[in-house]
């Protein structure tokens, strides 16, 4: 494994930070946010990704893609990060589009999965229902069998991109209970389908997020992902892979939070002197860069790991998780508290970060539910 | 009996008979009543309690009777607030006015401000905002630039100040502005009383990341005063200015300590069921399901518990005629940074559920609890941040050299 | 409970930390512990102790005392914590010495309680054994019936003042096994009893601990305290009394050593300065303080709730040693470290600090232990 | 086959049969041998197996042949390093002559210099001692007093110099000494080298807190050197010594970094092993006893492995033809601070066990660690504190005013 970036690599970095930069990219999350914007994200931007060919990075070429992995979609995510751009490349393309290149039929990546990589439409991944945490076998949907297919009720929670979404993979409990690994099955559900509703839920980062109603709906057996293979199997690999991605997207945000803190530190003056020349403010700092430096490492290998499916992938992901979440939730309230008053103002872009942080915290796992993932892929 | 005995006596007597007759139904507890020319009423009778306590004296026990108060001694005033929560009565009148620039007065005002302003506290009639700090003076406060120009016996106010809490419901501004320019920036600094309502002043609400707006930027724009209404003296104003900053850090730690008004005296316990309610348990009534959460919160109860206790010693100290300790210099930084910790305990126990605004999904106890999560962000730099408490207690307390 | 001294415990605050400083105490542990003094304390400054009436403070005037609390025995732990004096005040007095008192016959006061007090003889508590933690229920010893007694057999460890000790309490398990709450007794133990040997262990604190072997030594069975009562629930009773008197003395060791930090930070110049004017060493030590006054609080609390027998007073207790343990190991850890160089060698004594830090907080359950504990007793 | 495929089957076939044959028994992979002229023997053939090594210049790979190297590009050294681990062999000869004053001799010296000082490193006969810091010039080096006077082709040298590690073992030293008292401090400071057997030098170890002595104080009166032995000219010292402190950084890094030299690459199973041998498990091979403590124990091994990708990352980088990049930084810092943690740690789980000196009562390992322990609360001071890495981070990398 290689912890360094090759010429494409670095140019895609490099690529795709312009692209965000130039989007105003916190301005725009601004205008979303306070028109109330139905979407929360604008298609076109998503369509722009999938001609730069970001979409199609992590599927193979027989799918219509490049045939690369997760050390180059986190690139893609990390510039996201920075920005904070709420376009739903994660659930559309890593989570819900991975599923579907998985598990799916010729007829599933025709109808979802190409498009999807064209930016045409937009797909999403309903996992988790509320108060259900980060455990997935607590699916958040019941699928009984009926002629030909299944009936599927429940409510699934912050289904992320899942409002507008044209498409949604629902992982659904055909037996057994919360707690059995087995039992659980993956349909893919179009939009419009009786009996399926999705309302927008408005969550602190300002992302599209849904609730996922299913009251009945009743989709064929063709519906169903890998089907009478392991579902569970197929849900934890791709939200690991989308974890990974939200990693990158994280190291993105805490970057850019530390580099604006820097700036901050660099120009305010108090008692006739830059606040950035008081050494607890430098050694706190200092702290902080080394807490991107951990992060940036973790993120790179984890991305390698799944990519070259190593027997430790899991684990590293858990890591990777585990050290965002608490290393962008420290460097984020350290960012308020170093830009003083105006950091607590919905004026300053510096909050933004923060109310991200903590969104992307209580996404795929918080630290201490991949601690404990941690240790039981160990063995102790 | 003892004056004292007699004194809880007669209390009871109004408390418990008078006073529900002259007022009907009481305000609850928890119904903070600010008082001032446009009041707020948490509580139909809210403000018709304040009034009749006021009559008695009872909005500010230890006050002076010429003054509007009580003029009662430490003792009886204890006795006040003890049969107030016995009853599950409110204190019958909160704000600025009460905590901040009515003890400064009685401590720097001449008789003649006495006389004029304190009654109107007292009575709940005028409602008070603080001007301190500007854009460009935050934690570097002596920096102020906010002019006061004197001519005669009227004032022109010119410039502007920021972080002023609840200016936009404000009557009366106690503030601090620039009256010299040379020398020590120190001096030069005059601490005066101004009346809001008049077109030089312009007052705006700034939204936090909670979406609150409990504070504002207030615009003087040739705004008047009077000379009769500066406090302490032209040039004085800084000293009065850290005295009232010494209220201000009090006020705050008791508001955020444990047993404070900030928060309920039963964390502790909250806590626990907010961790059995989404963590779930062992078996019913049992242990915390997660034993690394459960450790947790012990872990913050504990801390918690030392803090309260310290407050006790303090208050004990006091009580036993000692001067405030030097523990009283950590009570407002380590008061707000035990809110952001119980915040942020109970984000991680709720998971996925504490990360709402509004609308659908979240029930609405999680929706207020990540706004009020998000508001305690803001505790650690308002009122001096967390950074210059600890340089106080470096330089003032440890005697670190500069 | 009110947490303010009287007059009287501020004279015997006062008057302990006079004794104690007058003995030039640092100077004195480092002679005990480098000519390798077999006892590792003074007697006659234990029997100077008992002049002052300290010995006594915590029993009744029945049994000879002065019938004060763990109020006033913090103040002389206190003191002594600051001198890390080595006289086996909390094992003989607050520890064994308040067994007896509790559940010890007549004979049993007369023969070592009176002489304890007096400072004439020494006695030891042997609680714990090798590898058994901190559950009491673990007891080192099992006894089993004979004619007429009971003949004890096991190895106690790091006895606090068990070497050279009179007479030893020892607590032994008659029925059941580890976890049992019932099955356990105390009995007193004369030293030179045929079956008990004491061997001097030696800890990075050089206190004065040792090694307890029972090989079959036979006691009567008027050598059993509280006899036929419950044997754990006295010796967690003394446990938790002693439990306070040593955060007392953490307390005064952690002031002490953060005192002396304080004063280096004034005198230590570098780059022409004093290093305590550097503003991250300021927030450090500021930090340190405010652990500082939680713990005197604590402290005190504890202290008076044990004496007022009050509901929560176990839990205050524990609150006090969870506390004390995590803020003395930080006090002393960030000691070592502002001192520099000189702070991580044997000759200067800040070193001391940090290993007598270390051992208190393995000495009656450590910061965690006593988490689980409170939480126990809470009911959650 | 390509030049490097045959370097390594030269280098197999010299390791596997020749070696063997002249030496006999090999010394193990954990024998570290640091030469010199009273040279300790960790295995009996630890002197002769350095010998043998520096006859083919694999004691210094990448030196030059002249200077008694190798002479062998990266990719070869890496090869040795690689070939020596997979046969479990140790790396020859350790030492501050390797790691420290050799870099600096080939980065500084003149080619004369170079000749008559790298050759005796290579071969292991000559020891080197760092002579740095000084009572008075800690943190703050540049402020050193120790005198370097000189005459002709003579110096004297006066003063003390302190932390100088195993001065005692030591034959030869580099070290800075003022040569000129006025200007800039850094200015004056010239960086040469003695020869420690002498009756001018006295070296007197000094004890730490964990009862080891790696450290010495060394006092010199008219200690006597050569004028041909200054590196880099007389008031140059300061250029030297900064980036021989760098040589130093990294290899303190790399020591107590994960992987590193200077603990077990296992560590997060080692700390497993230690936690079910103390805590217990749930039932064999099952989970940690204590949730909370495994918890801890998964924390710490996450960030451990954090930390070793980044060295990875680092290295990577290097190999990849990039220079060092800022995270380089964080080594020394973060690897003594993670040293210290592991170590706290493995007490905790261990309890009363940790806390044995010496004798009854505690086993060997248990003695052995809590020495460690103890002697980890010297890494963040030892080879710049980490308040000096925090200000050089936040001064160089960060961009931070002064």
């Amino acid at each position: 494994m290689q912890l360094a970036l090759t010429e494409d690599q670095a140019l895609l970095a490099r690529t795709a930070n312009e692209f965000i930069t130039a989007g105003e990219p916190l301005a725009r999350l601004r205008k979303l946010r306070d028109g109330r914007d139905e979407r929360g994200y604008a298609l076109d931007r998503l369509a722009r990704m999938a001609e730069l060919g970001w979409t199609g990075i992590s599927f193979s070429e027989a799918d219509g893609g490049l045939g690369m992995g997760l050390a180059e979609v986190v690139l893609v995510t990390e510039a996201m990060g920075r920005g904070l751009a709420p376009e739903p490349y994660i659930p559309s393309i890593v989570l819900a589009g991975r599923a579907v290149a998985l598990g799916g039929s010729a007829q599933h990546k025709e109808a979802w999965l190409q498009p999807a990589i064209a930016g045409q439409k937009v797909l999403a991944l309903a996992h988790s229902r509320r108060r259900g945490r980060f455990d997935l076998t607590r699916a958040p949907v019941r699928a009984t069998r009926v002629d030909g297919g299944f009936q599927l009720s429940g409510e699934a929670t912050q289904v992320w991109g899942g409002h507008l979404a044209d498409a949604y993979v629902i992982a659904a409990r055909t037996t057994g209970d919360d707690g059995d690994r087995g039992g659980i099955a993956l349909f893919v559900v179009p939009a419009g389908t009786p009996g399926l509703t999705a309302v927008r839920q408005h969550r602190i980062d300002s992302l599209n997020v849904a609730q996922l109603v299913l009251d009945g709906a009743v989709v064929g057996d063709d519906a169903e992902l890998a089907a009478g293979g392991d579902g569970l199997g197929l849900l934890s690999r791709v939200i690991d892979e989308a974890t990974v991605a939200l990693t990158g997207e994280m190291l993105g945000g805490m970057t850019e939070a530390l580099e604006r803190t820097l700036g901050y530190l660099r120009e305010r003056r108090q008692f006739g002197v830059p606040i950035g020349s008081f050494q607890a403010l430098k050694h706190r700092a200092a702290r902080l860069y080394i807490e991107l430096e951990l992060s940036r490492s973790v993120v790179m290998a984890a991305a390698r790991a799944v990519d070259a499916q190593s027997a430790d992938a899991a684990q590293l992901v858990s890591i990777a998780k585990a050290k965002l979440s608490d290393a962008y939730c420290l460097v984020a309230n350290e960012a308020v508290q170093l830009h003083g008053g105006i950091g607590m103002t919905d004026e300053h872009d510096i909050g933004l970060f923060l109310k991200r942080a903590r969104a992307s915290e209580m996404t795929f796992g918080d630290a201490s539910y991949h601690r404990a993932r941690y240790a039981e892929l160990g063995g102790y | 009996m003892t004056d004292v005995e007699s004194f809880r006596a007669e209390l009871v007597e109004f408390f418990e008979r008078e006073l529900p007759g002259q007022i009907g139904e009481l305000p609850p507890a928890t119904a903070d009543y600010w008082g001032g020319r446009r009041p707020e009423l948490p509580h139909p009778s809210s403000q018709r309690y304040c009034e009749v306590m006021a009559e008695r004296g009872l909005t500010a026990p230890t006050w002076p009777r010429e003054y509007g108060g009580g003029g009662l001694d430490k003792e009886c005033a204890k006795i006040v607030t003890a049969e107030l929560r016995r009853l599950g009565l409110p204190v019958p009148l909160v704000g600025f006015g009460m905590s901040m620039i009515g003890p400064t007065l009685l401590q720097f005002g001449t008789d003649e401000q006495k006389r004029e302003h304190l009654p109107k506290i007292a009575l709940g009639e005028i409602r008070w905002a603080q001007g301190y700090s500007e854009p460009n003076a935050g934690s570097d406060l002596a920096s102020l630039a906010a002019s006061a120009r004197i001519a005669g016996d009227e004032i022109t106010i010119n410039g502007q100040k920021i972080w002023t809490s609840y200016a936009d419901k404000a009557d009366w501004m106690f503030g601090i502005f620039r009256t010299d320019t040379g020398g020590k920036k120190q001096e030069g600094i005059t601490f005066l009383l101004l009346d809001m309502a008049q077109p030089g002043v312009e007052v705006r609400p700034i939204k936090l990341i909670s979406g609150a707006s409990p504070f504002c930027e207030t615009f003087f724009t040739d705004a008047r005063a009077r000379t009769r209404d500066i406090i302490h003296g032209v040039g004085n104003g800084w000293t009065v200015a850290k005295a009232l900053l010494g209220h201000e850090r009090t006020m705050i730690g008791d508001l955020f300590g444990a047993g404070g008004r900030g928060r309920p005296a039963t964390a502790g316990n909250l806590l626990v069921e907010v961790a059995r309610d989404y963590i779930g348990e062992r078996e019913p009534g049992g242990r915390i399901g997660d034993p690394v959460l459960r450790d947790r919160v012990t872990q913050f109860t504990m801390e918690e518990r030392c803090f309260a206790l310290t407050m006790q010693r303090s208050a004990d100290a006091a009580r036993a005629g000692h001067k405030p300790g030097p523990e009283s210099s950590i009570f407002k930084i380590y008061g707000t940074e035990l809110n952001q910790r119980r915040h942020e305990l109970i984000l991680a126990l709720r998971g996925p559920q504490s990360v709402g605004w509004e609308g659908e999904g979240f029930d609405p106890r999680e929706l207020a609890q990540t706004r009020d999560w998000l508001r305690s962000r803001g505790n650690t730099i308002e009122g001096g941040t967390s950074e210059i408490q600890l340089n106080i207690i470096a330089k003032h307390v440890l005697a670190l050299p500069d």
